[in-house]
C-alpha cells in the first residue's frame, strides 16, 4: 500500500474494465479521432446552454463505459468525477441523472489522474467492487468562466492553450480484463509564483516534475521501467520546460518516452497555439488513446501525469499566482502485471 | 514593478521563473504590430469611407456624420460577432480589431451573445457591459476631472 | 512610472502639433483653383459679396476650393484646405473666419471648411447660375446651409 | 488624401494599442481604458480635434475619440452652464457608441447564439 511518502502501490490488482470517450467537432478533425467512442458535431450537443452541453458529454461518457462492460449501474458503488465550472455543476448534475453514490473531487486538469487514484484505492482496498472515474470539459464553457465569451476578439499569446471538448470515463473493476493500475502518487501544490493564465503550462511543469521525480524515489525504479510517460496538458512549453528539467535532476527520459495528452490530441495547424488542456484532455486521450495502445500491447506500462493548475478567475484578479498540482497514476497491461 | 514583486519570491521560484522563461515561446511583438495596423487601419479606412458616403448621400456634416458612423460600424461588428467571425479576427489582428470602435461594440456584444442562456434580465443585462464597462467607467471620469480643470482654468482665467 | 512616461511620449509624437501661425497669403493667385464668377440675371440674387470673397481667399495657395453664396444679409463660404494643412485646419478656420468679417462687416459672414457644406453650395451655386432660382427660394436655402452647419452632433 | 491618412493614423494608434498588449502586458481592458484616458487628455490638451481634422475616421474610429468626446460633450456644456455643465454635458456628444452598441447587443442576443 502506501509506499515512500505520497505513493500508493495497488497490489490487488485494480482493473480499468472499460472506458467511454466522448470529443466534440474540433477534436473530430484532430489527430486521434479513431480512439473516440462518440464523436459530436456540434458544439451545443443540441442543449440549451454550453453547462448543459458539457453535462451530456460525462453522460454520455458513462454510459458508454458502461455499456462497454456490461455492468449494470445499480453493481456500480461510486461515481468519482468532477469538472472545471464553478461548484462542479456539471458532473453533480450528471451524477443525478445516473444515480450512483458520488463524491465529487476538483483539481482542474489533473482531475482524471486524481479521480483514477481515489478509485483505484477504494477497490484495491476493498471498499467497493466497481467505480467509474472520469471528468469532463467544454471548450466554451470554459472560455467564459476562465477567460473572454466565446465571441470576443481578445488576441491570445501563443503561450495560451484550447481547452479540449469533451469527456473520458474509465469504469475501474476488482476483478476482470483490461488494464491494470498499478500505483499512484498524490501530488503536492508546487507554485513558482508565475501568475499568467494564459501560460499555464509553464506554471504546471513545475508541478508535473516535482510529482514525477516523486514517484520515482517513492517506487524505486527508474525511468525506464515505463515505455510511456504521458504528461496531462503541459504544450508545448511546458513539455520542454519539465522535460530540461528532469535531465537537469538527472532522470533520464528520453525524448520519445515523453509524450504530453495536450500534444496529442490535435493535428499541426489546428488554432490551439501552445497545445490543448481541460480536465477531459488527459482523460479522453489516456482513456481513449493510450489505453488503446495498451490494449493492443504497442506499450506494456505507462505513467499518466495529470497536470492541474487551480486558479480561479477570482486569484488572478487579485494578483494570487496559480497553484499548480499533479498526480501520476501508473497503468500497465494486464497480463504484465503479476 | 513586475521585478519588485519577483524579489520576494524564495530564489528556487526566481530560478524556476527564468528557466521557464527561456523556454516560453515569445510573442510575435512585430508581427503583432504590423497586422494591428493594417486590419486597425483598414477598419477606420471603412469608417472614412461610410462618413464620406453619409456626407454625400445623406444630411450630415462631416462632424454629423461621426455618429451614424460609428453606429454603421456597429452594426457591422454585431454581424461580425454573431457569425462567429470576429473572434477570429480578433485573434490575428489583436488590437486592430479591438481599439476600434468595433471592438468596442464587439465585447458589448459578444458579452450579451454569450449570457443570453442565463435570461435576459440577469444575463444578458447584467453582464453586457462586463467588458465594456471599464471603459466607460474610466472615459467618463478621466473626462470629468479634465473637464473641470480646464473649466476652472478658464475660470482663473490662466488659459 | 517609466512605462507611463514612454506612454506619455508615444501619444505626445503622434500628435505633433506646429504652433506657427496660420495662412500666409500668397502674391500669386492660386491658379489651379476653380472660382465660378456668379453673375445672374436678377439683382435680387446678386452674388458680387460672394465673387469678391472667393477672389479675396484665392491668394491663399493652401485652399483647394472655395464655395461661396450670399443674400443681403448673409454671406456663407465654404473652403477646403490642402490634406497636409487640415493639422491647423481649426486655426486656419478662425483666422479666414476673422477675415472675411472683417472684410464684409454689413454681413453676417459663415465660414466653414466642411465638405458637406461645399457640396450644398455648390449645387446652390449651380442652381443660381442657370438663373432658376428666385430671392425666397434662395434666401430658404441658405438659411437651411447654414443651420446645418451650425449643427453639432 | 484623407482616405489614405484614416488608414495610417487608425492603424498607428491600433499599434499603440499592440504594444500595450504585448510588450506590457496588459489585458484588453487595462489597454482600452487607457486609450480612452490618452484620448480625454490629447483633448483637453487640444491635441485631438487638429487630428480629426487631419485623418477623419481614422481619429474618431479608434475607442480614443471616445475619451474625446466625452470632454468635449463636457467642455461645450460647461461653457453655458458652468461647472454643473461638466457633469451634464459628458454624453451630450458621445452617445451613439454606447448607445448603439447596447441596442446591437440586445438585437444581437435577440438573434444569435454563440458559435464556441
Amino acid at each position: 500500500m502506501l509506499q515512500g511518502h505520497q505513493t500508493w502501490v495497488f497490489e490487488n490488482k485494480p482493473t480499468i474494465i472499460s472506458t467511454g470517450v466522448v470529443g466534440g467537432p474540433f477534436e473530430a478533425k484532430g489527430s486521434i479521432p479513431e480512439d473516440f467512442d462518440i464523436l459530436h458535431e456540434d458544439m451545443w450537443l443540441k442543449q440549451d446552454s454550453f453547462e448543459k452541453a458539457q453535462q451530456m458529454l460525462m453522460e454520455e461518457s458513462c454510459q458508454v463505459a458502461l455499456k462497454k462492460s456490461s455492468i449494470e449501474k445499480e453493481q456500480v458503488q461510486f461515481f468519482i468525477s468532477g469538472d472545471l465550472i464553478n461548484q462542479i455543476t456539471p458532473t453533480s448534475f450528471t451524477a443525478k441523472t445516473i444515480g450512483i453514490p458520488y463524491l465529487g473531487i476538483f483539481s482542474a486538469c489533473a482531475t482524471s489522474a486524481e479521480s483514477l487514484a481515489l478509485s483505484a484505492y477504494l477497490i484495491n482496498s476493498g471498499g467497493a467492487d466497481y467505480i467509474l472515474s472520469g471528468t469532463s470539459s467544454h471548450n466554451a464553457t470554459a472560455e467564459k468562466q476562465f477567460r473572454y465569451p466565446t465571441e470576443y476578439g481578445g488576441q491570445k499569446p501563443p503561450t495560451s492553450q484550447w481547452t479540449v471538448t469533451g469527456a473520458g470515463c474509465a469504469l475501474v473493476a476488482k476483478e476482470g480484463s483490461g488494464p491494470v493500475v498499478t500505483s499512484a502518487t498524490i501530488g503536492k501544490i508546487v507554485d513558482m509564483g508565475i501568475t499568467d493564465p494564459f501560460n499555464m503550462g509553464g506554471a504546471m511543469a513545475a508541478a508535473a516534475v516535482n510529482t514525477i521525480e516523486t514517484h520515482f524515489k517513492d517506487r524505486n525504479i527508474d525511468p525506464s521501467y515505463y515505455d510511456l510517460i504521458v504528461t496531462g496538458d503541459l504544450g508545448h512549453i511546458g513539455r520542454e520546460v519539465s522535460l530540461d528539467l528532469l535531465k537537469q535532476r538527472g532522470l533520464s527520459i528520453r525524448e520519445d518516452q515523453y509524450v504530453d495528452c495536450g500534444l496529442t490530441i490535435y493535428r499541426e495547424g489546428q488554432p490551439v497555439l501552445a497545445g490543448a488542456s481541460g480536465p477531459a484532455c488527459s482523460a479522453v486521450v489516456t482513456y481513449g488513446h493510450f489505453l488503446n495502445k495498451l490494449k493492443r500491447g504497442e506499450i506494456k506500462r505507462m505513467l499518466l501525469v495529470a497536470t492541474g493548475s487551480l486558479h480561479s478567475p477570482l486569484s488572478i484578479q487579485q494578483k494570487d499566482p496559480i497553484p499548480c498540482i499533479a498526480h501520476a497514476v501508473s497503468i500497465e497491461s494486464g497480463s504484465d502485471a503479476t | 514593478m513586475a521585478d519588485k514583486k519577483k524579489k520576494k519570491l524564495p530564489p528556487e521560484a526566481q530560478n524556476y521563473q527564468a528557466f521557464q522563461q527561456d523556454r516560453e515561446v515569445k510573442r510575435p511583438v512585430l508581427l503583432n504590430c504590423l497586422k494591428a495596423f493594417l486590419v486597425g487601419g483598414f477598419i477606420c479606412f471603412i469608417g472614412q469611407l461610410i462618413s464620406t458616403f453619409y456626407v454625400y448621400y445623406f444630411n450630415f456634416t462631416e462632424q454629423t456624420a461621426g455618429n451614424p458612423t460609428t453606429a454603421t460600424l456597429i452594426f457591422i461588428t454585431m454581424l461580425l460577432t454573431g457569425f462567429g467571425i470576429y473572434d477570429r479576427i480578433g485573434q490575428f489582428a489583436g488590437a486592430g480589431s479591438a481599439v476600434p470602435v468595433t471592438g468596442f461594440g464587439n465585447a458589448v456584444i459578444s458579452s450579451a451573445i454569450e449570457y443570453k442562456t442565463e435570461g435576459f434580465i440577469l444575463g444578458v443585462g447584467s453582464n453586457m457591459l462586463k467588458l465594456a464597462g471599464p471603459v466607460i467607467v474610466y472615459g467618463v471620469f478621466s473626462a470629468f476631472v479634465i473637464a473641470l480643470i480646464k473649466t476652472l482654468l478658464i475660470k482663473w482665467g490662466v488659459i | 512610472m517609466k512605462r507611463w512616461l514612454l506612454l506619455i511620449g508615444l501619444l505626445c509624437t503622434l500628435s505633433s502639433c506646429g504652433n506657427e501661425s496660420a495662412l500666409e497669403p500668397s502674391k500669386n493667385k492660386n491658379e489651379a483653383l476653380d472660382l465660378t464668377h456668379i453673375s445672374t440675371k436678377d439683382q435680387n440674387t446678386s452674388q458680387q459679396q460672394a465673387n469678391q470673397a472667393k477672389a479675396a481667399l484665392s491668394n491663399y495657395k493652401e485652399i483647394t476650393a472655395i464655395k461661396a453664396v450670399n443674400t443681403s444679409k448673409q454671406l456663407i463660404i465654404a473652403v477646403q484646405v490642402e490634406q497636409n494643412q487640415r493639422l491647423k485646419l481649426a486655426k486656419i478656420r478662425k483666422q479666414l473666419s476673422k477675415e472675411m468679417k472683417e472684410m464684409f462687416p454689413d454681413l453676417k459672414v459663415e465660414l466653414t471648411t466642411d465638405k458637406k457644406i461645399a457640396i450644398e453650395l455648390e449645387k446652390l451655386e449651380e442652381k443660381l447660375k442657370s438663373g432658376s432660382m428666385s430671392k425666397k427660394s434662395m434666401e430658404k436655402r441658405v438659411k437651411k446651409i447654414v443651420d446645418l452647419s451650425k449643427e453639432q452632433t | 488624401m484623407i482616405f489614405f491618412w484614416a488608414f495610417v493614423i487608425g492603424g498607428a494608434i491600433c499599434v499603440i494599442g499592440q504594444i500595450l498588449f504585448d510588450v506590457f502586458k496588459m489585458n484588453p481592458g487595462q489597454t482600452l481604458t487607457i486609450l480612452v484616458i490618452a484620448g480625454a487628455v490629447l483633448d483637453g490638451i487640444g491635441l485631438y480635434e487638429p487630428l480629426i481634422d487631419f485623418a477623419g475616421a481614422g481619429a474618431t474610429v479608434p475607442i480614443t475619440s471616445f475619451g474625446n468626446s466625452l470632454v468635449h460633450g463636457a467642455m461645450q456644456e460647461a461653457e453655458k452652464h458652468g461647472l454643473v455643465g461638466v457633469v451634464t454635458g459628458m454624453f451630450e456628444v458621445t452617445s451613439a457608441g454606447i448607445s448603439a452598441a447596447i441596442v446591437f447587443g440586445v438585437i444581437g442576443a435577440i438573434i444569435f447564439k454563440p458559435k464556441g
